[in-house]
């Protein structure tokens, strides 16, 4: 069963230097909250898996929580670039970025096999692209039944997934809806997981589009108000796009970055 | 703005619009992409189907989104499904009519990047990726591709192989196995290019109103080649400068 | 877009001799009414496919309507054999019957691949069982990445693929809820698409635990109330548990089934 | 119905949802599976979650459902998800404790068949086939086995192995690459068997009460191993035998 914890004491329990950590959701439900918590809590030399590393890996970047980057798209969507991404791997500030790069069909499909337990998954994807020479968990494969070429990806399976959702109960069955994106996948290609979220309910109303983890499948839940923001969560708040905008003057130098981080993030902490 | 009451932005968006004829499915990232999607979906084709890369299939946004995911996509989708499946039942099962895509390069035969300038291991600018794109590239039926033409963008050879146009030329999709049609057309901001039927090289087919054609030629990283029946670009129509202005706003007032 | 037509155009417009048919819907919405009217248009030949063929299957094979079938599970759910299907493949009557066998897990990711144009689909199953040696729709496949040994399903593209659902509306997106099984799957992964439907509405209120599938992915819609009997739609008639029990005794020798039948689908046309 | 009150088949269920600890996952199918398995969720272990092949995770029906794809099963459920999801993510996701299987024939290493009687391409008897067994005999953490013993089913060699059990022996699941633990009880009408901790062999473990060890023997196919410490099981207990019979009138109420 989940366990109903502390966001503060469900990170320091579940994430450890060194980590493969997927902070996932797509635009929507960004575990915000759970990244910061890990930027206060000064963990390093993480792995840090997304399709979207968006502002969260950004910030977490900056930071200096990261030693490699597993990712498909790495931008401000709408906005621009991700400034703080960009130093690590053009300048190396704060330290250098590995970076393992693949297409959004193939991290998709990736968390579909390490969820699935399966070693591989199966795409007409990448071929012709230069990822096939970068990207070493790229590989062709042929059918047995028909001959055909097509690429296999390896399976994702994150030391940790974390995801925020919009509410669970509290026996800590999670409900998600609105865009659901990979949360399902993430959850359970995971070693171990943790989704925040917006509340604890006694019931959990049937939804419109929306999933449920069960209690089992999940190891804790921490409840975060506001954990996605400045992504949003259905039926909660909106998305910050202002804030996105925003973020492009902030992130930009590495000294308004360290400020911003240092008033917003770090000295916040258990008072988000 | 230029001279003729419209910009740059605009003469690209609404030519990219006019090229979705009504109830065609099309997978639109974010930017001019989604703009221009919406634009034909509020113009002159009221039943084009937008399919979002966050899942959303038929959203019918009242507001310009700024991200993929925006709540209002959701909202007004026909249906929302997990990521996973609208890669593989969506664009990979074939139900894809027309991709659009952005890129920071392009060569002659409409391959692009979108991930590099300069060597891979030491980036002069890291660029986000490919995202969808080299998917989008492979599956859909057709491709547009969005791009503002200088010597930096149109370029002999590109950094990065992001995403595959017509490859070396004729038959490199097909013995690449890719089951869409590759780009049909690429909208720029000076004119429009389609690929050649034989040689499968892009040619310059529409000048933007105001465009000298040695401007598309100095603009172009390679000997352009130029369609024998080079025509003007048809003006942006005040309708579609209107709703086109309205949409851009609904955007704006949302930041 | 989908066709709104009438049950009887579509099945003469979308099924002919010789085709493979899959006729899905996972113990939920079995789509009866267009199983029926296959069988008074007399068609031949078909190969069927379904994960659990179900009392429907039995019918079909007993009228004469299939020369080959790939399944997972051929049994009356909770009362014991298809006495049609046994008839068919012990005593080749009416005809002999080719069968495809597979396990449920390898029929789902069969119709997955399909969905998704990929020629296979890759898990763990069919290892160590006599279904290796027996079904030529399976291989040995190993992750390029690991060396692990896998197996390989070939992915299924029915010529017609036929379900059931709750609610059309009139543009022809269809609604489906409750258990949702493989129809998804099933529509996407054939050439051309037949949905029965409960009934056509203005508008499809939101569900939860619903999915759509938007118009222009499905061939043809037709309106089929009770269309499921005796299996059931969700929200509109439980399953005639009854009836399957009562099956038993009517298919077990062929002159009360070819009685039954007689009385039951052949009489009927269009008035079912 | 026995001198002792009870049936053959109330003490196989019973039995059988004895097996089940609190907050298991159970993979049930149809029949005294699924008896079994809300028995246990009505009695000692109601936390038992239930996960049904159609694709329901949690359901708790009141009364018993006939198919595994009942209505019910879906309204009362935590979660529905599509087939293929229940296969891949939930069954060879490894989240599956105990695996729940009946079968026509077993061998001494409880591999099962339930495809044909008489030969594959000729059978005698064509059986429903191996439907989710394969899979579940595969990677459920823990196998439930429950089959009526006699010459017909406990059989020295298997028509056709639909699902493995211990293959031919030790190792053979760790050389197939299961991810599952294999069967560990086998639950008759005469009595209960568990495999040898080293030749994986079933071996009488427990005898029903009323049943002698001869016809046990008698109704074994093969030599029959007995355990050192063969016991009798411990009978039905009244409050067992009071919700079995209440669900199953349920079941006959329905039909």
């Amino acid at each position: 069963m989940a366990d109903l914890v502390r966001l503060e004491e469900a990170v320091s329990e579940l994430v450890h230097d060194g980590d493969s950590v997927a902070l996932e959701g797509f635009t929507h439900l960004i575990p915000f909250a759970a990244g910061h918590e890990i930027v206060r809590q000064r963990l390093r030399d993480l792995t840090l898996i997304r399709m979207t590393p968006d502002l969260i890996y950004d910030q977490m970047i900056g930071a200096g929580c990261a030693r490699r980057m597993i990712f498909s798209w790495g931008g401000n969507p709408g906005v621009g670039s991700l400034h703080r991404f960009r130093d690590a791997v053009e300048n190396g500030w704060p330290a250098p970025l590995e970076l393992e790069e693949h297409s959004h069909a193939g991290m998709a499909n990736r968390y579909a096999a390490g969820a699935s337990n399966i070693p591989f998954a199966v795409l007409r994807g990448y071929v012709g692209t230069e990822l096939m020479e970068r990207t070493g968990t790229l590989a062709p494969i042929s059918c047995p039944f028909t001959g055909e070429m097509l690429t296999a990806v390896s399976a994702l399976n994150p030391d940790v997934g974390i995801v925020h959702a919009q509410r669970a109960d509290r026996e800590g069955n999670v409900q998600i809806w609105g865009i659901i994106g990979v949360q399902k996948e993430i959850v359970l290609a995971s070693d171990r997981s943790l989704v925040t979220v917006e509340e604890v309910v006694a019931e959990l109303e049937p939804q419109p589009g929306a999933i449920v983890l069960p209690a089992w499948a999940v190891t804790a839940v921490a409840e975060a108000p506001r954990g996605a923001h400045p992504s949003y969560a259905h039926g909660y708040y909106d998305r910050d796009n202002g804030f996105y905008q925003r973020w492009d003057a902030i992130s930009r130098e590495r000294d308004t970055f360290t400020e911003w981080m240092d008033e917003h993030v770090m000295a916040r902490a258990g008072t988000r | 703005m230029s001279e003729n009451g419209f910009s740059s932005d605009e003469v690209m968006t609404v030519a990219a619009a006019r090229e979705l004829t009504d109830r065609t499915v099309c997978f639109v990232g974010i930017g001019l992409p989604s703009t221009a999607a919406n634009l034909a979906r509020l113009t002159h084709a009221p039943r084009t189907v937008l399919v979002y890369e966050s899942g959303t299939i038929g959203s019918k946004p009242a507001t310009l989104p700024l991200s993929i995911g925006d709540g209002e996509l959701a909202e007004t989708a026909d249906a929302v499904v997990p990521v996973p499946e609208i890669f593989n039942y969506w664009l990979q099962g074939g139900r894809i009519d027309v991709g659009f895509l952005g890129a920071a390069q392009i060569d002659r035969f409409g391959n692009l990047n979108s991930t590099v300038i300069g060597d891979y291991d030491h980036p002069k600018v890291r660029l986000p990726g490919g995202g969808g794109a080299p998917e989008i590239a492979a599956m859909a039926k057709q491709v547009i591709v969005i791009i503002r033409q200088s010597q930096r963008t149109f370029v002999e050879r590109l950094h990065f192989r992001s995403s595959v146009g017509y490859g070396t030329g004729p038959g490199d999709r097909e013995r690449l196995g890719m089951s869409g049609g590759g780009p049909t057309v690429v909208i720029t901001d000076l004119g429009l290019l389609r690929p050649d039927p034989e040689s499968r090289e892009l040619t310059l087919a529409r000048i933007h109103p105001g465009v000298e054609l040695d401007q598309v030629r100095e603009s172009t990283g390679w000997p352009l080649r130029v369609a024998d029946d080079l025509r003007e670009t048809e003006p942006p129509l005040e309708d579609e400068l209107r709703v086109l202005r309205e949409l851009r706003a609904t955007l704006e007032a949302a930041a």
